[in-house]
């Protein structure tokens, strides 16, 4: 087992190490005339470096004056100190700004999270012991226009009904103007009238993978021997599902559940943009759109990270649950 | 009943064939499901796929075949006349001096303020930009102000008068009227028909030669047509005319300026100046101190009309009033006056050639129209061309790249295998939506061709698609391989190229049609996503996403719902189609699946 | 490559046996509506006890088929998998039943277990009598709620795939908890009993836990499984296939059933360790004075274990009798081609007999008899309807027309 | 664990590791159509950082025997014991780890890949699971004719007749030609797999379990064609199966095999009149007899097979068997011929010679 973890985290490092290489040689593909552009447009923003300044730390950390194999290796050394550069847009160093919003996206992630595994596999189970049933026929459709729907219509959509027409939540941004003098449950009524749509947007739409993916494990589990052993047996029907299908639905799901937390930390670029909550995910887009190639970096390279981190931990995670794997 | 005997039909068919000529074990005998029509069966029986289906193909109708239909470009701006109450005309009294230059003169806009100045504080001489001027006060609110020449200096030295000519072809007898002018005291002169001014400073007189410059007055001329404009000497004359007149309260009078008659008559603080022309008189120009102006440059407004909103206003309008004005050809226009402070203004209800910005759903534009005028139901339709296009065409590259790499990792295996799916690992990695978001905010500001934009998109997405794809083909070629008929083929010595194309490829089929069905749906998402962000397709071109693009404007999003809801709803339909068909193809070929 | 083509063309529209479209959707309405009609019926509350208790016809029998017919409703038509199955299981005797896959066997066993697959499947006609000491179940009409207490307690099975048949995820000592608590509890702990309506939930005490892992361990030990207190710790997957048959052997006998149904118990297995689950199963009916239902393609294990055997072809059973009879007088033409073609140590033959000819595809079987056409001891009285049953002595009986009931009644 | 024993583990492990290559060449004999020489195959158990080869399955370790044209070989033995391993490694289709396999006196491993696809016909193999061995999106014509073709085994135009020919052959109706595989039951894809083997008129074929998957009835009637086909084409077989029964039916002569082992080889007659090996004697005491009045003494053999992983030293059978001597735990028998042409591999022979 330890063997194995520390071969994947040494697979992962390496894979990590080339889509670093891959990012750093797509963003030295960018034209310079754009790269100088952009500088020369953040320094005449007010209380911004100068424009030499701004090309003289991209040469300095990217390497953009020498080759792209040396400038690589040059970027990965500092990167490794930690220094990915000050951003563009913020002015402040990519690792500072990175602090202050990832708090944010955690939050509204994670909250999104463990609302829709609580409801996804309860729905999973569910839809697979009716199998053919309306009700499966419901959760089914339910899942899928969660999968299909253009995450911005449906904020839209939300905007517009509970914040426009009835006034009940925000329409933007993570706390009011008065946030500060409310007392603790005024404070928290506030919070709730800036995430309950942003959470809802993020929970219908990421749903419906985990609903299916929990449905089709059900179905195969109740089809196999076991199961039929296990109604043999004499069990009601309900502890047959509920404990012996159950336990055995719980390895993928618990491996794909455990696989997807680095992702809280990823930030929903698109929810938090168009809500106006300022995580990672909208600092990057803006970041990104605003031509900001010290952040945009470190933002590709974090994403890349969690995803493999993500991997690691749900083929861990198989390993751990699975009884089959774990002596291997 | 009826159910009955339709039942006892059926058996009748069946027990019917000649089954006693069968022996039992002849498999001829049981007639059964032939493999297409298994798979088929099983989707058609998924009432989901079918709605799916139906959705897909009702979105290829509307894209493809609506486009063809629709009479309207995808780009095609309509625009609309629309009876606006329009600000047709200003009035105002006039305040300020109104300088009527003599031909082929001119007089700087600096000069004129300080005028302004030198006539408030009653000095005769002002000088601008080293020019000296001079004022000629011929009535109250009227000057006349000259260019001004020093052309002498007259000292007088113990009585004796000295004069020195600045210039010397002034001859001796311009001196003696000089002379004769500062011992009369005279402050102006006259000389060979030119004026000429004698200031007197400490110790002497200085002399000016003076050329009217221009005409300084208040009030307003109006011309019967706008052709004409006003000359300084025929301002010069009807001025001192209309001044002379109002002295003595006279009525008219007859004046002649460059040899036309004109007869001029007062009222009040205006006068109208007729043509005279043997013993006829026709209307020719009104003076007064109102201004009317239209807000069109083109627009001349009839001397008519003029005094009739002069009339209206000497009556004194309050509120919002409105009026008829008849015009020459005899139609009765309707206008509204109103006062705002200092100033009129008229207002007229005008057929104005406007853009049908977010007109609401009509008969010509069963949708409406956008923020751009532009037919939304043919936006849609173009939209959706534009998005399936994208989606089938990153989708096959995909499945290309996906196919030709995961089948090589799944063939040949070994390190081979080990390599490309390292590779796929890697690609796996790779944000893909920030990746695009980048590429795309780059080439917004490279100002990249739309149209190329729209390649570089489709080929993004697919070079960042296929590692899915390359995946499941590799494994499935993997188990494949595994498959005792696989290893059959190779004892049989078929060759490598048979095997592949013959044995594993109809096998991944399959799979491979659910796996691209269900990402045809991610893709057009994906694109949405990206044309609603503004950075995936551009105008001129429609793309669902770049229709509901609109609700960035929150008033668009509140008031104009037909804008953007119907292309949401075509996103949701098309990839809840495609989803809905990946679903059921994958049940309908997946043999464990009872129904 | 071209002339091929137009050859494939020909064969194509001359040899279609396919069901059109039309067909196949008249099929699949027709059955949604018998299924659904089943279904309602099985999906009934609070049936009353006297509509599924009943009396046995001879109390030396354990479960009595009875005419028994169980269909499933398939995309091809009305596969009759049991199609009027009648025998008896007595008392403390083991029955093997014979018969090729297909020939309905296996939905027999099922059919009284009530696990067979649903809605699909379904008992359409007929009784299954099990006497279960204070009364006697009609299976067949028993709601699946009462089913509950019968299975796994009165009645247990033994399934053919060993690998696939224990859950993975649990110890193999929690699944043979898991039975024992379930139906036994009140063995150990007479409190319990009251609680025994929430059986799932019960939480059993500590010592009665102990006790129950003791029963456990006593099982693991009766199935020959050396090292028990090892073995009831361990995950399905770390054990062989013989010792996985094993522990579901001890789990069918944890309860001390009334009848052990073992469903080709020994197909999955090699020789070697097929001799020794037979053995065990051998040595157990013995010990725990149990019926035994043994399901299997193999005259050869039949021979060895069972009392009695039924033979069944196509649903349908052909001859049942003691084993001596069966196999020393084999009646039906169809039991005598089995046992002829089975190759046989030392029997020596240049050639195998063998049965012309293959099962039939049990779909819109005809009324005559079902091995007619592959018969060779074919006579003109086959053409009539499908054969009664003869009875050649009390206990052997044969559905074929060679035979009558005169010529034996006289003997 | 101390730095030493590591090292002697590391010498230990690259020991193991070595496959042993080392065998007395054949000398070929022109009866023989097969002849297979201390045929290893090792399948390489890979771990660690960089996969390395930490040990060896050993599915087939080191065997030896010959078979006669026109003859029957069985080869008997449970599952995992390497059997069918060996028939796949004796026709190429996995490479071997050392060893001769010698057809028609040619080693089948020199030949070229081009080669071997040419000679590919004749040598075939009729696989266990009649399932997953037919090609499922192909009709029945293209499984059997596509190799036909490829071979171009006869001319182009009478190619449907030969196909059809074939198919009767081996009890297939010519209507079954549009088919495909999913609409057979086991014992008709059995013989379609039987009609692919034989259009490649092949002399020498392998048959995996061909009957194994089948009922008792159906299985009579595969061996009854496989015995007809090969007096028609004069086939010789290897005949792999777990059933001894039905190996003794086919069979001229017979191999067992215990975890990689040939343990006992020789004519049938021979062997069944005379078991040697204990595994052999318990394999047939085994067999359950359809006579219910038969009383026979089984000779139960405890356990189950060891993981060829990881066999046990000395002779591989004697954690399970009942002659277990001291010498059997330590020491590796070797192969005796006990009377002409019966050898078997166990020390309880060890004295045989001399008497």
């Amino acid at each position: 087992m330890r063997n194995y973890i520390i071969k994947r985290l040494f697979l992962s490092v390496l894979i990590l190490f080339f889509v670093a290489f891959i990012i750093y040689a797509i963003m030295r593909s960018i034209p310079t005339s754009y790269v100088e552009a952009i500088a020369r447009e953040r320094a005449n923003l007010p209380g911004s470096k100068s424009y030499t300044e701004w090309i003289q730390q991209l040469n300095q950390i990217y390497g953009l004056d020498s080759g792209i194999i040396k400038g690589f290796f040059g970027w990965i050394g500092t990167v490794v100190q930690g220094d990915f550069g000050d951003s563009w847009v913020y002015n402040v160093p990519v690792v500072e700004k990175f602090r202050e919003t990832i708090w944010y996206s955690f939050a509204l992630g994670s909250i999104s999270f463990i609302i829709q595994v609580s409801i996804a596999v309860p729905l999973g189970i569910l839809a697979a012991r009716k199998q053919y049933s309306k009700t499966d026929y419901a959760v089914t459709v339910v899942a899928l226009v969660g999968i299909s729907l253009p995450i911005f219509f449906f904020a839209t959509i939300l905007k517009l009904v509970f914040s426009i027409n009835l006034g009940w939540f925000e329409l933007y941004g993570t706390v009011g103007r008065f946030y500060e003098q409310l007392d603790g449950w005024g404070k928290f009524l506030d919070l709730a009238k800036h995430y309950v749509m942003p959470i809802a947007t993020i929970v219908i739409v990421g749903i419906g993978g985990l609903m299916r993916y929990t449905r089709t494990n059900m179905l195969e589990v109740l089809n196999s021997d076991y199961i039929r052993t296990a109604r043999a047996k004499g069990l009601t029907e309900r502890r047959v599902i509920n404990y012996h299908g159950f336990r055995n639905t719980l390895i993928p799901i618990v491996t794909i559940i455990g696989g997807s937390i680095p992702g809280l930390f990823a930030g929903a670029l698109i929810t938090e943009t168009l809500f106006g909550i300022t995580g990672i995910g909208k600092t990057a887009y803006d970041a990104m759109v605003g031509g900001d190639i010290p952040f945009s970096m470190f933002y590709l390279l974090f994403l890349a990270a969690l995803t493999l981190l993500g991997t690691l931990i749900a083929d861990i995670l198989y390993a751990v649950v699975d009884p089959r794997v774990r002596v291997n | 009943m009826n159910r009955k005997n339709k039942n006892n039909i059926h058996m009748e068919d069946r027990q019917g064939k000649p089954v006693d000529s069968m022996a039992l074990d002849d498999e001829k005998r049981i007639k059964i499901l032939s493999p297409g029509l298994l798979v088929f069966k099983r989707f058609i029986r998924n009432k989901l796929a079918i709605t799916g289906a139906i959705f897909i193909l009702a979105m290829f109708i509307f894209s493809y075949f609506g486009g063809w239909l629709m009479p309207y470009r995808e780009d095609e701006v309509f625009t609309k006349y629309v009876d606006m109450s329009k600000v047709y005309a200003a009035v105002s009294e006039n305040t300020e001096y109104k300088f009527i230059t003599t031909d082929n003169t001119e007089f700087p806009m600096i000069a004129r303020s300080q005028f302004v100045l030198a006539s408030n504080n009653d000095r005769n001489l002002f000088e601008s930009q080293g020019v000296s001027y001079s004022i000629e006060k011929l009535a109250d609110e009227l000057f006349v102000v000259f260019n001004t020449r020093e052309v002498a200096v007259v000292s007088i030295i113990l009585g004796n008068t000295n004069v020195a000519l600045s210039d010397p072809s002034m001859g001796p007898s311009f001196i003696e009227r000089l002379e004769e002018a500062v011992d009369a005291g005279e402050e102006t002169f006259t000389y060979n028909d030119k004026k000429y001014l004698l200031v007197q400073g400490k110790k002497n007189y200085l002399a000016y030669e003076l050329e009217p410059l221009a005409l300084a007055t208040l009030n307003r001329y109006d011309f019967i047509s706008a052709d004409i404009s006003v000359s300084y000497d025929f301002a010069f004359a009807m001025e001192l005319a209309m001044h002379e007149l109002m002295e003595t309260g006279e009525k008219s009078r007859l004046i002649t300026v460059g040899g036309v008659e004109y007869e001029m008559e007062v009222e009040e603080e205006k006068a109208s100046i007729y043509l005279r022309n043997n013993g006829d008189r026709t209307l020719y120009a009104n003076i007064s101190r109102y201004l009317v102006e239209s807000i069109y440059q083109d627009v001349f407004i009839s001397i008519d009309f003029k005094d009739q909103v002069k009339a209206m206003m000497s009556e004194g309008v309050e509120g919002v009033q409105d009026f008829v004005y008849v015009n020459i050809d005899g139609e009765e226009e309707e206008y509204t006056i109103e006062r705002n402070n200092t100033e009129w203004v008229i207002r007229w209800i005008e057929d104005t050639l406007v853009i049908k910005a977010y007109d609401p759903p009509s008969k010509e534009h069963i949708m409406g129209t956008d923020g751009n005028g532009m037919d939304i139901l043919t936006r849609l339709m173009y939209g959706g061309r534009i998005s399936l296009m994208i989606g089938f065409i990153v989708v096959v590259i995909e499945t290309m790249i996906g196919i030709i790499l995961g089948g090589i990792a799944g063939y040949f295996g070994k390190w081979v295998d080990n390599l490309i799916m390292r590779i796929v690992d890697t690609f796996n990695s790779i944000p893909s939506l920030p990746i695009i978001i980048i590429i795309g905010a780059m080439m917004d500001a490279q100002r990249v061709d739309p149209k190329i934009r729209m390649i570089y998109l489709m080929f993004i997405l697919a070079f960042l698609g296929w590692p899915g794809i390359a995946r499941m083909v590799r494994g499935q070629i993997l188990s494949l391989r595994e498959q005792e008929f696989m290893i059959a083929t190779e004892a049989t010595g078929l060759s490598v190229s048979k095997r592949i194309f013959k044995h594993l490829v109809p096998n991944v089929i399959p799979q491979l049609i659910v796996i691209s069905t269900l990402s045809l749906g991610g893709v057009i998402l994906t694109e949405s996503v990206l044309s609603f962000l503004g950075l995936g397709v551009k105008f001129p071109f429609a793309s669902w996403g770049n229709i509901i693009n609109a609700v960035s404007n929150v008033h668009v999003m509140t008031n104009y719902l037909f804008v953007w809801i119907p292309a949401g709803f075509c996103i949701l339909i098309t990839v809840l189609g495609f989803n809905f068909i990946g679903d059921g193809l994958r049940d309908a070929f997946d043999p464990k699946m009872k129904r | 490559m071209k002339d091929e083509k137009i050859d494939v063309n020909e064969t194509k529209a001359t040899d279609s046996n396919y069901l059109s479209a039309r067909e196949s959707h008249k099929i699949s309405r027709e059955n949604r509506r018998i299924t659904d009609q089943f279904e309602k019926q099985n999906k009934r509350k609070n049936v009353p006890e006297s509509e599924y208790t009943t009396k046995m016809k001879n109390p030396a029998n354990v479960v009595e088929f009875d005419n028994l017919h169980t269909y499933f409703y398939t995309d091809v038509g009305v596969v009759k998998a049991v199609d009027g199955v009648t025998f008896d299981v007595p008392f403390g005797k083991t029955v093997g039943i014979v018969g090729e896959s297909g020939c309905g066997k296996s939905v027999t066993s099922l059919s009284l277990m009530k696990l067979v697959q649903r809605p699909q499947g379904q008992i359409v006609e007929g009784e299954i009598r099990f006497d279960a000491g204070d009364k006697v179940y009609d299976i067949a009409k028993t709601p699946i709620e009462e089913m509950y207490n019968i299975r796994g307690n009165m009645i247990s099975m033994i399934f053919q795939e060993p690998m696939t048949s224990l859950n993975p995820v649990f110890k193999i000592g929690t699944q043979i908890d898991e039975v024992i608590t379930l139906h036994s509890l009140d063995l150990f702990h007479e409190e319990m009993k009251a609680a025994e309506k929430s059986v799932s939930n019960v939480k059993p005490s500590k010592e009665s836990k102990l006790m129950i892992k003791a029963r456990t361990l006593e099982m693991l030990d009766l199935v020959g499984i050396a090292d028990s207190e090892k073995v009831y710790r361990m995950y399905p997957h770390e054990l062989s296939g013989g010792m996985r048959q094993r522990v579901m052997i001890a789990m069918a006998i944890a309860c001390n059933p009334k009848l052990i149904i073992a469903d080709e118990p020994t197909t999955a297995l090699d020789v070697t360790i097929q001799a020794q689950i037979l053995e065990i199963l051998m040595e157990l009916k013995d010990k725990i004075n149990s019926s035994i239902m043994l399901i299997t393609h193999d005259l050869g294990v039949i021979a060895g274990m069972a009392d009695y055997v039924v033979v069944m072809y196509a649903g349908r059973v052909v001859e049942k009798g003691t084993v001596f009879e069966v196999f020393k007088d084999p009646a039906h033409p169809y039991t005598i081609g089995l046992m002829a073609a089975r190759p046989g140590i030392n029997k020596e033959v240049e050639r195998l007999y063998s049965i012309p000819g293959k099962v039939p595809n049990p779909i819109d079987m005809p009324n005559y008899c079902y091995f007619r056409d592959r018969c060779e001891k074919r006579i003109a009285a086959c053409d009539g309807e499908y054969p009664m049953e003869i009875k050649l002595s009390p206990t052997h009986s044969v559905a074929c027309y060679l035979y009558t009931e005169e010529e034996y009644r006289n003997d | 664990m101390t730095e030493k024993s590591k090292r002697q583990i590391a010498a230990e492990t690259k020991e193991r590791l070595v496959i042993e290559d080392n065998y007395i060449p054949l000398v070929h004999d022109d009866k023989y159509i097969l002849e297979v020489n201390a045929l290893k195959k090792y399948f390489p158990i890979k771990d660690g950082l960089l996969q390395r080869v930490t040990g060896h399955i050993k599915a087939v370790d080191g065997i030896s025997f010959k078979i006669e044209r026109g003859t029957t070989m069985g080869l008997v033995g449970e599952s995992g014991c390497g059997k069918t391993t060996a028939g796949r490694t004796i026709l190429r289709l996995t490479e071997k780890s050392a060893g001769q396999v010698l057809f028609n006196g040619k080693e089948v491993y020199d030949y070229t890949k081009k080669e071997l696809q040419a000679i590919r016909p004749q040598m075939q193999i009729i696989f266990q699971d009649p399932f997953s061995s037919l090609s499922p999106r192909l009709p029945i014509r293209e499984i059997i004719g596509e190799a036909v073709r490829e071979h171009e085994i006869v001319p182009r135009n009478e190619f449907n007749d030969y196909i059809n020919d074939i198919m009767e052959n081996c009890g297939l109706q010519p209507y079954h030609r549009d088919r495909y595989p999913h609409e057979f039951s086991g014992g008709q894809r059995q013989r379609i797999c039987i009609a692919r083997a034989l259009a490649l008129n092949p002399d020498f074929v392998v048959c995996d379990e061909p009957v194994s998957a089948l009922d008792v009835s159906v299985q009579a009637q595969i061996i009854n064609l496989l015995m007809d086909l090969q007096d028609k084409f004069k086939l010789t077989y290897l005949f792999i199966s777990h059933d001894l029964s039905v190996v003794e039916h086919i069979s001229d002569t017979i191999g067992v095999m215990y975890l990689g082992d040939l343990v006992e080889f020789g004519r049938k007659e021979d062997i069944f009149r005379m078991p040697l090996h204990p595994y052999t004697k318990a394999l047939f005491s085994a067999i359950p007899v359809p006579d219910p009045t038969a009383k026979i003494n089984r000779i139960l053999i405890e356990g189950s097979m060891p993981s060829p992983a990881n066999p046990p030293k000395g002779c591989k059978f004697h954690t399970r068997c009942q002659s277990c001597m001291e010498m059997c735990k330590t020491v590796v028998p070797v192969q005796k011929e006990i009377e002409p042409g019966h050898y078997v591999v166990c020390h309880l022979y060890n004295d045989y010679e001399g008497a």
